[in-house]
């Protein structure tokens, strides 16, 4: 019969036209800014630099290797490497950025600057609300926009950031036994060098 | 499918025809198979219509560019030395000319077996950059072979429609060659990359007070050359 | 009327040529024309409504990937590759990514390869159903079953989105395996997602496959015969639709697909109809191979373990890889001189090459049957033009 | 002679007299339509309701569209700016005097202009059908069949082309 | 009571009027009655367009717009001042007066329809003796309008698009008439006053529609296939396929002059959708005898919503046709049908009631229609394919 077809489809219409009002499932747009869809913690936007504790600049993890600079595929990353040293996470002393800026209008999130970062560093962010009037300044973030705290990376990230901290702790801990085993020897011969290099090797609690 | 098998029977099916087989020292084995250009059509129709071969799908088409080379130049030259002499590096600097390269992989639909990989140069990059095109045998070479003409500037001879593809018709530079510079001149958009806006610039102003010189987009290839890397970041 | 394009053939004009060429009407469709599918243009020449000539104009959205390749490193063309057909990422990486396993000789554990083969049917699936959605979309169904599909489309992006971190740029492969294992609960709720899908299937099935007016519309329009559809070098379901049997998971066996019983289906006519009812039915034995991957789904490293991010050099050497994508035989041959980047990076488009054949299905038909063969080829327009 | 008839008379000559000076064939259509219009509105205001509007269905719903259909099929390319009145405005002008001339002439010279009119009889919708259909039924059914014919004429010629072109 | 609420609108032009002198009350009465219609269908428009945007949301599984105002209900409003702030853009190369005028000609002759149709009980404006033929008449000159926008903005596209609508609406329009026929033979007259108290009265509940006879709802059904056609709906759409010649013959227009291309297309479809509810619908009377208490305009505006529903329905749903198609149908099915329908008209004039009338009617319509349809089908050769696996 002609117009069977058609009035199958006029049904399959009607259905969802009355299912959109009964069946949630149905409806999977989100009215955005009074709703949100829950955060999920693999997602990932643009990158930014951890740093431990509360001070950004002195705690940023970062040491410019610019390994991320060579590999990041658009190149939308610039590293300025200091000309002096101070303590890492670890407590090693290394060079920091003096200008770490990435260009996000650039970026594609590819996250391989993530991967290839030997000190994490550098991660993921999830924030989706980047629009902005500007479309030169406020798309190229400096250091100081680029950093973030270790606990925000703990808030988005939490599995991935537990893994990373305790890996932290380890080498922490590491860094801890050798300075020990170092103060204790030291100490053996003589006892004032110690508490600088314990101070050093805690993130959180330099100065 | 043995390509030592496919080059006997290709030889037996196309007298006069030079094969070659280019081995691949990857682990894929895809090993392939030299044709020359005189030959390549018959060739192509022996494998297409053979009944043990029926290479019937031409799957993939694509074009490399080999420009002349020095670097192997020299280790020829080490190969050379047998005395203690360092002029004769600088004496022998003869550059091969170079050569486009088409590649075509084959499989076959109707016998399920694959790829067999033909190869073809044109004697050189330039005036010479002639292959006969295999679009009459297989016409899914059509549009790739259009687009190696575009990209790499191969004259495909007996092509039904040979045009430019990807870039426009009055582009006048291969930029698949390896040694392609890119015209400072395009509209950038303007970003946070305001170097290269200012160069852009620069260049538009020097082309306007050139303007009869045709190598517009060759001037400038020093400052070309390190684009890339320091383009990001500003 | 349908002109019977031979390869050897060209497409006989003389039927139509009666009227003087002044008579005809070229007009531009495209770059900016709703049902291009994205910035790609036809100039047709009209007798009428009816499709006289066609030429399609490409490169809109050339950006050169390959040359941009070429100076990347290995791991760096990864992201780049999510942008070529930008409905299917997920193929795109898993294509590249086993062209420089094949070319460095990579062994890809088990898990991975389950994984790979659970995110590529997934994507399948989304762009099987957004392909038709697209095509009813063209036909002027004001985007119904395109909504239909998005709803769909939306939950399978949401499983991307927690498991690779995107939604559509996921950059997921590596050499040799697989970025990231699944995060729990995933599996379960891909499996939601798996089992829930034929019930959308179905309402596809109400809303098209028996609609009168989309049979009249379809059922030979754009007809490709088998023997130009071999020798055009057609693939996908754009070759299976004219009856050639090739399916590179079936041909090549690449991956694991050999272990899954699905089936692979072939049209008879090579129309617009069998074009989009072999996505159809692809998209049923697509949910066999997920159910089964899902099931059997072993623990285990997700990438081999050899591998390092930093520093990939190949062997100098050269490969094509090349699986199925939804669209097509998506290839890529790479060729290594030893050195951080490829020598040579080349991309074989399906969508490219699938248009090869459009002037041939164009001709003779109507304005309105250009837009439906157009998009029943199934063209991405980032991957037309890369 | 009331306003409304004035106005709807200058209506119907200035469009058709538009008709036949403008040079753009479109735009000639478009006047003659007006014209059409006018002489319509004038039955209606006639209170000849069913001619009034017979008028507008078949002058300006099919023979202008049929005028307008064969400009675009003969599809001429015209010049960017024509100018605006044909060059032949004299002759034409000429040519519809004589005709206005002679149509006057006899309207002048017929019994009604001298005798006055007879009472308007109120005409409805139910008695032209009844006239047809009674008193013109054999009229009315010869035209019915000659436009059947002509009808399955023209589809019979357009069938042939179309086996041709298959 | 209920006659007071019925007549209101009729009570209060008349009350009006008495303040008037005698002599300015006939122009008094022509605005009092025409300046409603003005308002209120352009308004039915406002409210259709969010309508159909929220029916085609809630059909295609999205919410529609619900952004603006409570549940998106100031949308229209949003629309209009977004098109009235729009730069209006006239191609370099366009006619400009006729490109100016055809938007014009478009709204006025979709709003001259409205003189005809009865919104309620003694609420017409017209009550004119050959009110359908002055119905269709106007109508024609929307084709005239169209043929101007397609023309006049020197475009292919919208010349294509022109040319799509022209053929279309002719196409249409006979088949258009010949359905509506029927309701006129039986009814006797051409006026719609007459045709719509024809149908008023009841046997026990059940009123007199035209459309509860075989002949009728044949004709509702062909008048409402055509009636889609002609007014350029789904699945009928050609003339502005979006997806093929981008929007036809107003795709060079912009801002006002787009809206007014709007608003003339949805005014003659309510205007088609009114006249079905005059012909066949019953007009302003109530479905059921207990329901007379029910003011009669109520009624009409909800049996035109009723139709509007099933139009944006339609749209959800179903794909457009292709031009040869869309001829094929109107001249191999649906004219055929219409004279058939004629013929089963006059048949059920001239046959005395009963159940055999019911019966001869039934079939006199019925079986052609599922022949002529089976025939089409075997000659479009379309049908649902099987497919086979590779082994």
């Amino acid at each position: 019969m002609v117009g069977e077809g058609i009035l199958k489809g006029l049904v399959e219409t009607a259905r969802n036209f009355f299912g959109s009002y009964v069946g949630k499932d149905r409806l999977t747009t989100v009215q955005y800014p009074e709703e949100r869809l829950p955060q999920i913690e693999a997602a990932r936007s643009f990158p930014f630099l951890v740093y431990d504790g509360p001070d950004w600049d002195k705690g940023m993890r970062c040491v410019a290797c610019q390994i991320c600079e060579k590999e990041c595929p658009p190149k939308c990353i610039l590293i300025k490497k200091s000309a002096d040293k101070k303590p890492d996470a670890v407590g090693k002393p290394q060079f920091y950025p003096a200008v770490f800026n990435i260009d996000i209008s650039v970026c594609m999130s590819c996250q391989i600057c993530v991967e290839v970062c030997p000190f994490d560093a550098i991660k993921m962010d999830v924030d989706y609300d980047l629009s902005t009037d500007d479309r030169f300044g406020d798309l190229l973030l400096d250091k100081e926009r680029l950093a973030k705290s270790n606990e925000y990376y703990n808030a988005i990230h939490p599995t991935e950031a537990a893994a990373v901290d305790a890996h932290f702790a380890e080498e922490r801990a590491k860094a801890e036994a050798k300075a020990k085993a170092a103060t204790e020897a030291k100490a053996a011969a003589e006892a004032k060098v110690a508490p600088a290099a314990q101070e050093q090797p805690v993130g959180g609690e330099t100065q | 499918m043995n390509l030592e098998t496919i080059k006997s029977e290709l030889e037996a099916a196309v007298p006069g025809c030079r094969l070659e087989l280019v081995a691949n020292p990857s682990p894929s084995g895809q090993h392939s198979l030299r044709i020359d250009a005189a030959h390549a059509v018959a060739v192509a129709v022996c494998l297409r219509d053979a009944p043990g071969l029926r290479f019937d799908l031409c799957s993939n088409v694509t074009g490399i560019d080999w420009p002349g080379k020095q670097t192997t130049e020299k280790v020829k030259l080490r190969k050379l030395v047998d005395g203690t002499q360092q002029e004769v590096e600088e004496l022998r600097t003869t550059t091969t000319p170079g050569s486009l390269e088409v590649v075509y992989h084959l499989f076959s639909i109707e016998k399920k077996h694959g790829p067999i990989v033909l190869r073809m140069s044109t004697q050189d990059r330039d005036a010479n950059a002639h292959l006969p095109s295999l679009t009459p045998v297989w016409r899914s070479a059509e549009l790739q072979e259009r687009e190696i003409f575009d990209l790499f500037g191969v004259v495909f001879d007996g092509h039904p429609d040979l045009r430019r593809l990807l870039m426009w018709d009055e582009f006048v530079d291969h930029p698949m060659r390896r040694d392609y510079v890119g015209p400072d001149d395009y509209e950038y958009e303007p970003t946070a990359h305001d170097e290269v806006l200012r160069r852009a610039n620069q260049h538009l102003s020097e082309a306007a007070a050139k303007l009869p010189s045709e190598a517009v987009g060759n001037q400038q290839s020093e400052t070309d050359g390190n684009r890339l890397s320091e383009g990001g970041g500003r | 009327m349908i002109t019977d394009a031979s390869p050897a053939a060209q497409p006989e004009l003389e039927p139509l040529s009666e009227t003087s060429e002044e008579q005809l009407l070229e007009i531009a469709m495209g770059p900016q024309h709703p049902s291009t599918h994205g910035v790609f243009r036809m100039n047709v020449v009209l007798d009428g409504e009816h499709v006289v000539r066609l030429k399609p104009v490409f490169g809109y959205l050339h950006r050169n990937h390959e040359k941009i390749a070429e100076s990347e490193t290995y791991l760096g063309s990864m992201p780049y590759t999510d942008r070529l057909d930008y409905m299917c990422p997920i193929t795109n990486n898993w294509a590249y990514a086993l062209a420089v396993e094949k070319l460095a000789g990579i062994q890809v554990p088990e898990r991975a390869e389950y994984l790979r083969v659970i995110v590529g049917e997934l994507t399948r699936l989304q762009n099987h159903a957004c392909l038709i959605g697209f095509l009813m979309q063209d036909m002027g169904s004001s985007g119904t079953p395109l909504m239909y599909a998005f709803r769909e489309r939306e939950k399978i992006l949401d499983l991307f989105e927690s498991l690779t971190g995107a939604r559509m740029m996921c950059n997921y492969m590596r050499f040799g395996g697989c970025r990231v294992d699944m995060p729990a609960g995933w599996l379960e709720q891909a499996q939601n997602v798996v089992r829930e899908f034929p019930r959308f299937l179905d309402e596809y099935e109400n809303l098209l496959v028996s609609n009168e007016i989309l049979m009249e519309r379809t059922q030979g329009v754009g007809v490709l015969s088998k023997e130009l559809a071999i020798n055009a070098g057609m693939s996908g379901p754009m070759a299976r639709a004219s009856g050639v049997n090739y399916d590179i998971r079936k041909v090549d066996k690449y991956s694991i697909y050999e272990r899954f019983a699905f089936r692979v289906p072939l049209g008879a006519h090579g129309d617009v109809y069998d074009r989009y009812m072999i996505r159809f039915l692809e998209m049923r034995e697509s949910l066999k191979i997920l159910n089964e991957a899902m099931r059997d789904i072993p623990a285990g490293p997700i990438v081999d373990p050899k591998m390092r991010i930093r520093g990939f050099r190949p062997k100098p050497g050269e490969a094509y890889g090349r699986i199925e994508s939804p669209k097509g035989e998506l290839g890529f041959y790479l060729i290594s001189n030893g050195s951080l980047n490829p020598y040579r990076y080349r991309v074989r488009p399906p969508s490219l090459i699938n248009l090869t054949v459009l002037e041939d299905l164009c001709i003779g038909q109507n304005v309105a049957d250009v837009v439906a063969i157009l998009g029943s080829v199934d063209i991405v327009l980032g991957e037309v033009d890369r | 002679m009331t306003v409304t008839f004035l106005i709807l008379a200058v209506i119907t000559v200035a469009g058709t007299a538009a008709a036949m000076g403008l040079r753009n064939a479109v735009h000639c259509v478009l006047a003659l339509t007006v014209g059409f219009a006018g002489v319509a509105a004038i039955y209606l205001q006639l209170d000849a309701q069913f001619v009034g509007l017979t008028q507008i269905m078949v002058y300006v719903g099919a023979v202008a569209i049929l005028a307008v259909f064969a400009i675009m099929m003969t599809h001429t390319p015209l010049p960017a700016k024509p100018p605006t009145y044909s060059s032949f405005w004299l002759l034409g002008s000429v040519v519809a005097a004589a005709v206005f001339a002679v149509l006057a002439w006899a309207i002048c010279s017929s019994a009604a202009s001298t005798q006055g009119l007879p009472p308007e009889p109120e005409v409805s919708v139910q008695q032209i059908g009844d006239a047809l259909m009674h008193q013109f039924v054999l009229p009315l059914e010869i035209m019915g069949l000659l436009l059947t014919a002509a009808l399955i004429g023209a589809v019979v010629i357009a069938m042939d082309r179309r086996e041709e072109t298959k | 009571m209920t006659q007071a609420l019925d007549q209101i609108f009729v009570l209060t032009k008349q009350w009006l009027l008495g303040f008037v002198p005698a002599s300015a009350q006939p122009i008094c009465s022509a605005i009092l009655s025409v300046v409603p219609v003005l308002i209120g269908f352009p308004l039915l428009f406002a409210i259709t367009t969010w309508l159909e945007r929220k029916g085609l949301g809630r059909l295609q599984n999205r919410y529609g717009p619900n952004r603006t105002g409570p549940y998106g209900l100031f949308q229209p409003i949003a629309d209009a001042i977004k098109s009235l702030t729009k730069e209006d853009i006239v191609p370099l190369t366009a006619d400009h007066t006729v490109h100016f005028l055809a938007p014009v000609l478009l709204a006025a002759a979709s709003f001259l329809g409205y003189a005809v149709l009865p919104i309620g009980r003694n609420m017409v404006l017209v009550n004119m003796n050959a009110g359908v033929l002055y119905f269709f008449a106007v109508g024609s000159v929307v084709e005239l309008a169209v043929f101007m926008a397609g023309w006049s903005s020197r475009s292919k596209y919208s010349l294509l698009g022109a040319m799509r609508a022209i053929a279309q609406m002719i196409s249409y329009e006979v088949p258009l008439v010949l359905a509506s026929i029927v309701a006129i033979m039986q009814a006797g007259s051409l006026s719609t006053v007459a045709i719509v108290d024809k149908q008023a009265g009841y046997t026990g509940i059940w009123p007199h529609w035209f459309v509860f006879t075989p002949w009728g709802v044949v004709g509702f059904a062909l008048f409402m296939i055509a009636a889609t056609a002609e007014s350029n709906r789904s699945p009928f759409d050609l003339p502005e396929g979006e997806s093929e010649i981008i929007a036809g013959y107003y795709i060079e227009y912009s801002g006002f002059k787009f809206a007014l291309f709007f608003l003339g297309e949805y005014l003659g479809m309510f205007a088609t959708s009114g006249m079905a509810i005059t012909l066949f619908l019953g007009g302003w009377s109530a479905p059921f005898s207990f329901l007379t208490w029910i003011p009669s305009y109520v009624w009409f505006f909800a049996k035109l919503l009723a139709l509007i529903a099933g139009f944006i329905w339609i749209r959800g749903t179903l794909p457009r046709l292709r031009m040869d198609q869309l001829m094929s149908l109107a001249w191999e099915f649906i004219l055929p049908m219409a004279l058939l329908n004629m013929l089963d008209a006059g048949i059920w004039h001239f046959m005395p009631a009963g159940v055999l009338r019911w019966l001869v009617c039934t079939a006199i319509v019925a079986v052609p229609c599922v022949l002529l349809g089976q025939g089409l089908k075997r000659n479009k050769k379309f049908q649902v394919r099987t497919y086979q696996f590779a082994k």
